[in-house]
């Protein structure tokens, strides 16, 4: 079962690798944050996965520690990059 | 090979890397990443000493990784104040460049920066 | 060659690739993201290391905090270091940097692949002192009792870069709050993430925090998820930034070196030497400075993260 | 019983595996950022949902599982914001990104 489990974490890491050579290379700013929430997902994904099959102590806090900060990336590019104000409300959203 | 020399030697890769970057690479803030990949690079060698010293019940040494935890926590304040000095510089120059040519302004003393 | 094998080359080859395209991107927020996404696959390293302390660590500050820092300035920078500005190296030169850095590389392998299989350690000193500290987990006994003194020595680092942070102010902001005023309206969606992520959040870090005493997690890591919590509050605008003069902020800054280093001089009084913990007493004393280190911790990261002061203080 | 265990995580976790599949084969193929986002959340979603599924019952204390739980559920508002935030971000510059 062990085996199992640490296939499909190197099937799931592999998937990302691909999705990561696709959208870290762009065009836009947004493919690239999609690549950070990819591998957060994809990351947990194995993490919990690795750790089942490896029977590691306390990783579950871990992957909870990725999982509250998962957004963190898009957050802060939102934060920067959008102007003071935001014309973008005015249209009825 | 374990995994725990195939980690350290992925360390010994990412010192090279993040030397080059430091050297090769003009922006202030590439090379910021490129210092803190070198860094972690090193923390990766900590690792598999720390792994090397596993025993008495313990998978790894625990000293090297503690060192390591605190490492990590320094190095994110060296990068913390090595952001705001260029984005200080950004304002006061008006470009983030270490060129001076490429300086729009004079850096003065910084009080009528906005 | 088994599955976990295999598992561990393509792990190892990713991060690798990764590092390569954070050296090599052709803009600097391409490098930034894979910068983050490098983080978050050291996490796994670390985990494959059995250092789940530090895989911790490295998630909540390496990737979390850390890219919030870098991503922010990059999004700042978009417009600054346009490539006219800059002197690349010429060909040559960049040549012999290359040989240069594989040259250090290769050293560093060396020494890599030449270390002793059963090298020296001290895990077994650890253990045996173990039961004295009341602790379960060793990688925290290490910071809090054995090597306490790196530990309070590294708290007054974060105050030190929390000051030079501050004093890039110009004169008139000194005191006043970080980051611009900015628009009353928050983002609506970031706000609804603030508003459920952070009494979680909160939850988490002193939940690592308090386990951190006999299973990974520890007094770094909760202050760094109670930090981000702070910070992704503060970046929904649901709270402003505080004044950098306000008393509270500063005791908090200060509070954990300063309960360290009370509980070392305590040591020396009571307990025979600088850092002594009196026997019996020693899980209550290290909780109490955990408290106040997780308390500093989480006040610092965020006004790290915030950057000098740029607003004029309030009086 | 146990054989029973192994056999639901497996077809759980393979379910799993597949949507993340699906998600990176979606990057790969589709023309524009919006729709490589909806691509995207779709990992998230199931993905990771059915290896928390599968892994539910290997939890070692009802903490664990409590634990795994949280986790699926905080990337799920974590994947739900960010692709808002993106998406946003997208119609903002026009369809140039």
């Amino acid at each position: 079962m062990a085996e199992f489990l640490l296939a499909t974490a190197g099937v799931i890491l592999f998937t990302v690798a691909v999705g990561l050579v696709r959208i870290l290379g762009g065009p836009g700013d947004a493919d690239r944050l999609m690549a950070a929430q990819l591998i957060g997902t994809g990351g947990i994904g194995a993490l919990l996965l690795i750790s089942a099959a490896t029977g590691a102590h306390g990783v579950e806090d871990v992957a909870l520690g990725l999982a509250l900060l998962a957004a963190f990336a898009s957050a802060a590019f939102v934060n920067s990059a959008a102007p003071a104000e935001a014309p973008d409300s005015a249209d009825g959203r | 090979m374990t995994s725990a020399t195939l980690a350290g030697l992925v360390g010994a890769a990412l010192v090279g890397l993040g030397l080059y970057g430091l050297i090769a690479n003009p922006q202030p803030l590439r090379k910021i990443l490129a210092f803190n990949l070198m860094g972690s690079g090193v923390f990766l060698v900590f690792g598999i000493v720390a792994r090397k010293g596993a025993g008495a019940g313990l998978q790894a040494d625990p000293v090297p990784q503690a060192m390591v935890i605190t490492g990590i926590v320094v190095a994110f304040a060296a990068s913390a104040l090595a952001v705001a000095l260029v984005l200080r510089l950004f304002e006061a120059a008006g470009r983030a460049t270490l060129n001076p040519d490429g300086w729009t302004e004079p850096p003065g003393d910084g009080a009528g920066a906005e | 060659m088994s599955v976990l094998q295999a598992l561990d080359i393509g792990l190892a080859s990713l991060v690798f690739a990764v590092a390569t395209w954070t050296i090599f991107a052709p803009g600097a927020f391409a490098a930034t993201v894979g910068y983050v996404v490098y983080g978050l696959l050291l996490a796994l390293v670390w985990i494959r290391l059995f250092a789940v302390d530090v895989a911790l660590t490295e998630a909540a500050i390496g990737s979390g905090v850390t890219g919030v820092l870098l991503i922010g300035a990059a999004a700042r920078l978009r417009t600054a270091g346009t490539a006219g500005d800059e002197k690349p190296l010429s060909g040559l030169s960049r040549l012999f940097v290359a040989v240069l850095c594989v040259l250090v590389a290769l050293a560093l392998a060396g020494v890599v692949l030449l270390l002793p299989d059963q090298g020296p350690s001290l895990a077994q000193q650890s253990m045996q002192a173990l039961p004295e500290t009341g602790l379960g987990n060793p990688v925290t006994a290490v910071l809090i009792a054995y090597r306490a003194f790196d530990t309070m020595l590294e708290k007054v680092v974060l105050v030190l870069a929390v000051v030079g942070v501050w004093s890039l102010a110009a004169d008139k902001y000194w005191g006043g709050a970080p980051g611009e005023a900015r628009a009353a309206s928050p983002e609506p969606t970031l706000a609804f993430l603030a508003q459920i992520l952070a009494p979680l959040g909160i939850l988490v870090g002193i939940h690592v925090f308090w386990v951190g005493a006999d299973e990974p997690g520890g007094a770094f890591q909760g202050g760094a998820i109670l930090a981000a919590m702070w910070i992704i509050v503060m970046m929904a605008r649901l709270t402003e930034a505080p004044q950098t003069n306000a008393f509270w902020l500063r005791v908090a800054l200060v509070a954990g070196s300063l309960v360290f280093l009370a509980a070392g001089v305590a040591g020396a009084i009571f307990a025979g030497s600088f850092f002594a913990y009196p026997p019996g007493f020693a899980k209550p004393v290290i909780l109490f400075i955990e408290a106040f280190m997780v308390l500093s911790i989480a006040v610092t990261l965020p006004m790290l993260v915030a950057g000098p002061p740029r607003r004029e203080p309030r009086q | 019983m146990s054989l029973l265990v192994d056999l639901f995580s497996i077809v759980a976790i393979g379910a799993g595996v597949f949507f993340f599949l699906a998600g990176t084969v979606g990057l790969l193929r589709f023309p524009d950022a919006l729709s490589r986002l909806h691509a995207l959340t779709k990992a998230d979603n199931l993905g990771l949902g059915l290896v928390v599924l599968g892994l539910l019952p290997r939890s070692e204390s009802l903490l664990a599982a409590l634990k795994l739980v949280a986790i699926w559920a905080l990337v799920q508002l974590a994947g739900a914001t960010a692709a808002q935030l993106v998406g946003r971000a997208v119609r903002r510059k026009g369809t140039a990104a």
